[in-house]
């Protein structure tokens, strides 16, 4: 059930996964940024899974309010006004008490959205974008399959892998990955993995 | 890794504790959030200028506060841009009434915590203003890049919006007058041992003991291209060239010439790069009126540095004579 | 090894030439034989305060030549004391009729080569009176060894001696003003890393990665004893304590204190030993009523760092505060 | 013939062998002092060869004098006041046109005087004196047994080379290994080798 409780579940499961990931992240951050990205999402997500412990919140949308505003005040970098956007406008759309599969998709199609009027990148810039957009499709796809709201979150779940996958060939033109030119090429971006962590945490919450 | 720390996690708040404590007659540390601010608040009606940006770049920003160049400035964590609601909070703290200008280094996460910042500032009813630096001339301008990194031209960027803020000029003009800085510089660096993020323990990149890197960033980036260890003076050609060119430097003109070290390099083979320097801009007939040597714009430990080439008129010249009084640069 | 020079052979000397082209407008350089002297001559009468020994320790002493501190400075080769001709051709040429005060690190190869050249001054009718800085406490002094080394307190020395100068006490006043700053002045410090010198290619010393050396001087010579790699704290009460008893600091005194940066060491960890150095003087119920933090006596690029302590009294606070305006120091 | 050829003949031998010796020299002094004593010496000799070369000169005493104010102005360091004044007290008391017995152990013995005036170090301190004394001693010994003037040269150098490898175990009380204590012990002083490579150049000379 997709209910605030989830919700909380999420953020915790998030920062332990975030945790596991951080050297991970900073790997990939070191070979095509500047070696922060694990540690930036780690303090944020250590922040938010302490506030979100005994803050009030009555909708799931409370809940990622809470991250919303600690992933801000916390993150820094691209990554902290990128997902401090995206779980801003999660939000403000999952105000309802248990979120049935429409809600999952607009939660992800609010999130992109987010990460989009802030950041400015399309698809195949390399970037968490490639990550977000196919898991919004694959969403909606999945819903409009019949799917429930669990295996919304599956769908989406494997197609950011897929996305997150589809970065390495790229050439990255938004970032500080962009620097590099050709050099960019092969490897994963950090940002789009780190989507995918998020997203896999937000399914073992649902699962737990 | 070998570093004067303790807890990495803990690095920034120290460091720049240190520092509030060592020039405490001209800076004062506001922590919850961290910021910098003047002690000795500008007559009201003044411009602030403020700046920020992640921490490992010092004596940028923060050895920068003081008369006549910065009024408040926001350290992020080490290579990470601040927060929004660190660098809102500095925009309140440093506005005397004349608005902010912030001078922003193009970076996404710079760009885009200063964007939120200024509307936070915003609801405040405090105005701010931003130009960006982007003199790094090793990163192509176009539409497949993020645009030119901000690197050693922000000294330049900051001294001149200060100096102008300080003859009383209204933000509009300040603002303006920082673009036209921003606009007539431009830097290139290289790399001979890249640095090592506390947190990481390892160089953000692999050096051969023979390899140099052209055209790296500040934050550890990689830089565009790898080449065998050069002479000085070929390094140097190797970054006075672009610079120069994509000044479309000619023959007569006169500039400002700022060889920067990167942290881990000592002053005695910065002025061997700033002899090959001056003498290849010279060849051009182009004469050097104003010089900065010394690592103003570091990289952590890293061991390498920056040219940076200021295209010099007589109000930009007077701007960076003008009295400048903080704990990095003074006179 | 790498390093931004051309021919190390050649190091200094294109070194020397690039800082003069950058500072033209304080010092004037000299060659054949090699020293550094100010532009501006004081009044005449005026004591002239003369400074040098090996290079690789910029800005030490070049940096400091200029109003108020240093009328000129000799560098021998990398870590190599000058040669009494350049010495003597220095104290000669900065002699204003006043005489000269020769401020000299207490090393074997200084101390021989500043008296000799003293001889040579003396026979062309300039008087030269010596002041010995012997501030590293790492060295025992004692009939055992050459005498402690001077180090960073170097700038406490030379900036008292050229303030009195500058305020035209005679040699004999300018002299007892520098022995009471040496006497007043103690130091120790410790590496992360050994310095390469140029012509040798290698580390002077070898550290493991988990090692780092307590109480070395400032040329690449070892320290005293090896130790795990600890904390910033830790370590700087290993530096700070030695200093602190030597000194015989109670209660109620105040001092100076100068966290100097060995050449490889950036400024934020700078700032870290600052705040650790500052918090245990303080707990000896000891003022810090001045501070300088920089790299302003290096080892090349080694990584590191000194703490100076200086107690101070009313004139020696005064003569700090007096105006200075060189290359490297100034207010 | 011990006259002023053989004095020009060994500067010249002696700048080679101090080329020779810079790696060694310069290591020996990175071990227990500041790593320039080969490069130091190196820069010293070449100049003095260089000098020697045409410089008018009759006696051996002129090419010493001139050796040492070479040095002087190039060596820097310790080293450079130290050898300077021994190669000048030596040019005072070699002013024969050729150097019997006697002159050869003068010229040491003032060498050892001009040291020893200089750095005031005694026996026992791990510095070049621990060569020149037994040196000179050696000298006299063998002048004393009716040996010839290179007798007495080679007495010397055999002496300064015992005397050189007896600074191994010492502690260094003098110059820049004493800031070491006890961690100066088990190294040979750098100074007493290039004293070694110094006198054996002589000999070289002499025997040519
Ligand atoms: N313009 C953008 N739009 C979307 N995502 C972006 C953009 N720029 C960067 N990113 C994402 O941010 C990630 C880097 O985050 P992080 O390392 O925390 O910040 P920084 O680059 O400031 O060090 C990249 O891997 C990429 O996915
Ligand atoms: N007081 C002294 N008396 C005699 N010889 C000395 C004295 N001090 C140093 N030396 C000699 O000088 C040598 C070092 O010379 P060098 O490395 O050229 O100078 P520096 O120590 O200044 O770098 C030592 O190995 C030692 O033999
Ligand atoms: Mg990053
Ligand atoms: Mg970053
Ligand atoms: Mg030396
Ligand atoms: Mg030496």
């Amino acid at each position: 059930m997709l209910d605030v409780a989830w919700a909380r579940t999420w953020v915790q499961a998030a920062a332990v996964a975030v945790a596991d990931a951080k050297d991970e992240l900073t790997e990939l951050d070191r070979q095509i940024g500047d070696a922060d990205h694990g540690f930036n999402m780690d303090r944020g997500f250590q922040a938010a899974a302490a506030k979100v412990v005994d803050a009030p919140a009555e909708t799931v949308g409370d809940v990622l309010k809470l991250v919303a505003m600690t992933l801000m005040s916390t993150v820094g970098g691209a990554a902290g006004p990128l997902y401090g956007t995206a779980f801003l406008r999660a939000a403000k759309v999952t105000t309802a008490p248990e979120l049935g599969p429409d809600d999952v998709v607009a939660l992800l199609e609010a999130a992109l959205e987010g990460v989009v009027a802030r950041g400015k990148a399309a698809v195949g810039e390399k970037t968490m974008v490639d990550a977000w957009t196919p898991a919004a499709a694959a969403a909606a796809s999945a819903r409009d399959a019949g799917a429930d709201a669990v295996g919304v979150l599956e769908a989406a779940l494997r197609a950011a892998e897929e996305g997150a996958a589809s970065t390495v060939p790229l050439l990255a033109t938004k970032g500080r990955a962009s620097y590099l030119g050709e050099r960019s090429q092969g490897h994963l971006d950090p940002g789009a993995r780190s989507t995918v962590v998020l997203l896999a945490a937000a399914l073992e919450a649902a699962r737990a | 890794m070998k570093k004067l720390l303790n807890d990495p996690a803990q690095a920034v708040d120290e460091s720049v504790e240190g520092f509030g404590l060592a020039h405490a007659d001209l800076v004062e540390v506001r922590t919850d959030p961290l910021f910098v601010v003047r002690r000795q608040r500008p007559p009201h009606g003044t411009v602030a200028v403020v700046s920020g940006g992640g921490a490992g770049h010092e004596p940028l920003h923060a050895g920068f506060v003081g008369e006549g160049m910065l009024d408040a400035a926001v350290p992020g964590a080490v290579f990470t841009s601040p927060t929004p609601d660190q660098v809102g909070a500095a925009f309140v703290a440093a506005d005397a009434g004349g608005g902010v200008l912030a001078i922003v280094k193009n970076y996404t996460g710079d760009v885009l915590n200063f964007e939120t910042a200024a509307e936070l500032a915003d609801a405040e009813g405090v105005t701010v203003r931003t130009v960006l630096v982007h003199d790094d001339v090793a990163v192509e301008d176009s539409l497949y890049t993020a645009g030119r990194r901000g690197v050693g031209g922000t000294v330049m960027v900051e001294k001149i919006a200060g100096a102008a803020a300080a003859r009383g000029d209204d933000l509009d003009a300040v603002a303006a007058l920082a673009e036209r800085a921003s606009a007539a510089v431009r830097s290139m660096g290289v790399a001979l041992h890249a640095p090592t993020v506390p947190h990481v323990g390892r160089p953000s990149f692999d050096l051969a003991d023979d390899e140099i890197e052209i055209g790296i960033g500040i934050h550890g980036e990689p830089g565009r291209h790898r080449i065998p260890m050069a002479s000085a003076d070929e390094i140097t050609k190797m970054l006075v060239e672009p610079v120069a060119d994509d000044l479309g430097l000619a023959n007569g003109e006169k500039v400002l010439l700022f060889v920067n070290g990167m942290g881990g390099t000592p002053p005695s083979e910065l002025y061997v790069v700033y002899r090959a320097a001056r003498r290849l801009l010279e060849e051009r007939g182009v004469t050097v009126e104003r010089s900065l040597v010394g690592s103003y714009v570091t990289s952590l430990e890293m061991q390498g540095c920056s040219v940076t080439v200021m295209r010099l008129d007589d109000e930009l010249t007077g701007l960076w004579d003008a009295p400048v009084h903080t704990p990095a640069l003074r006179w």
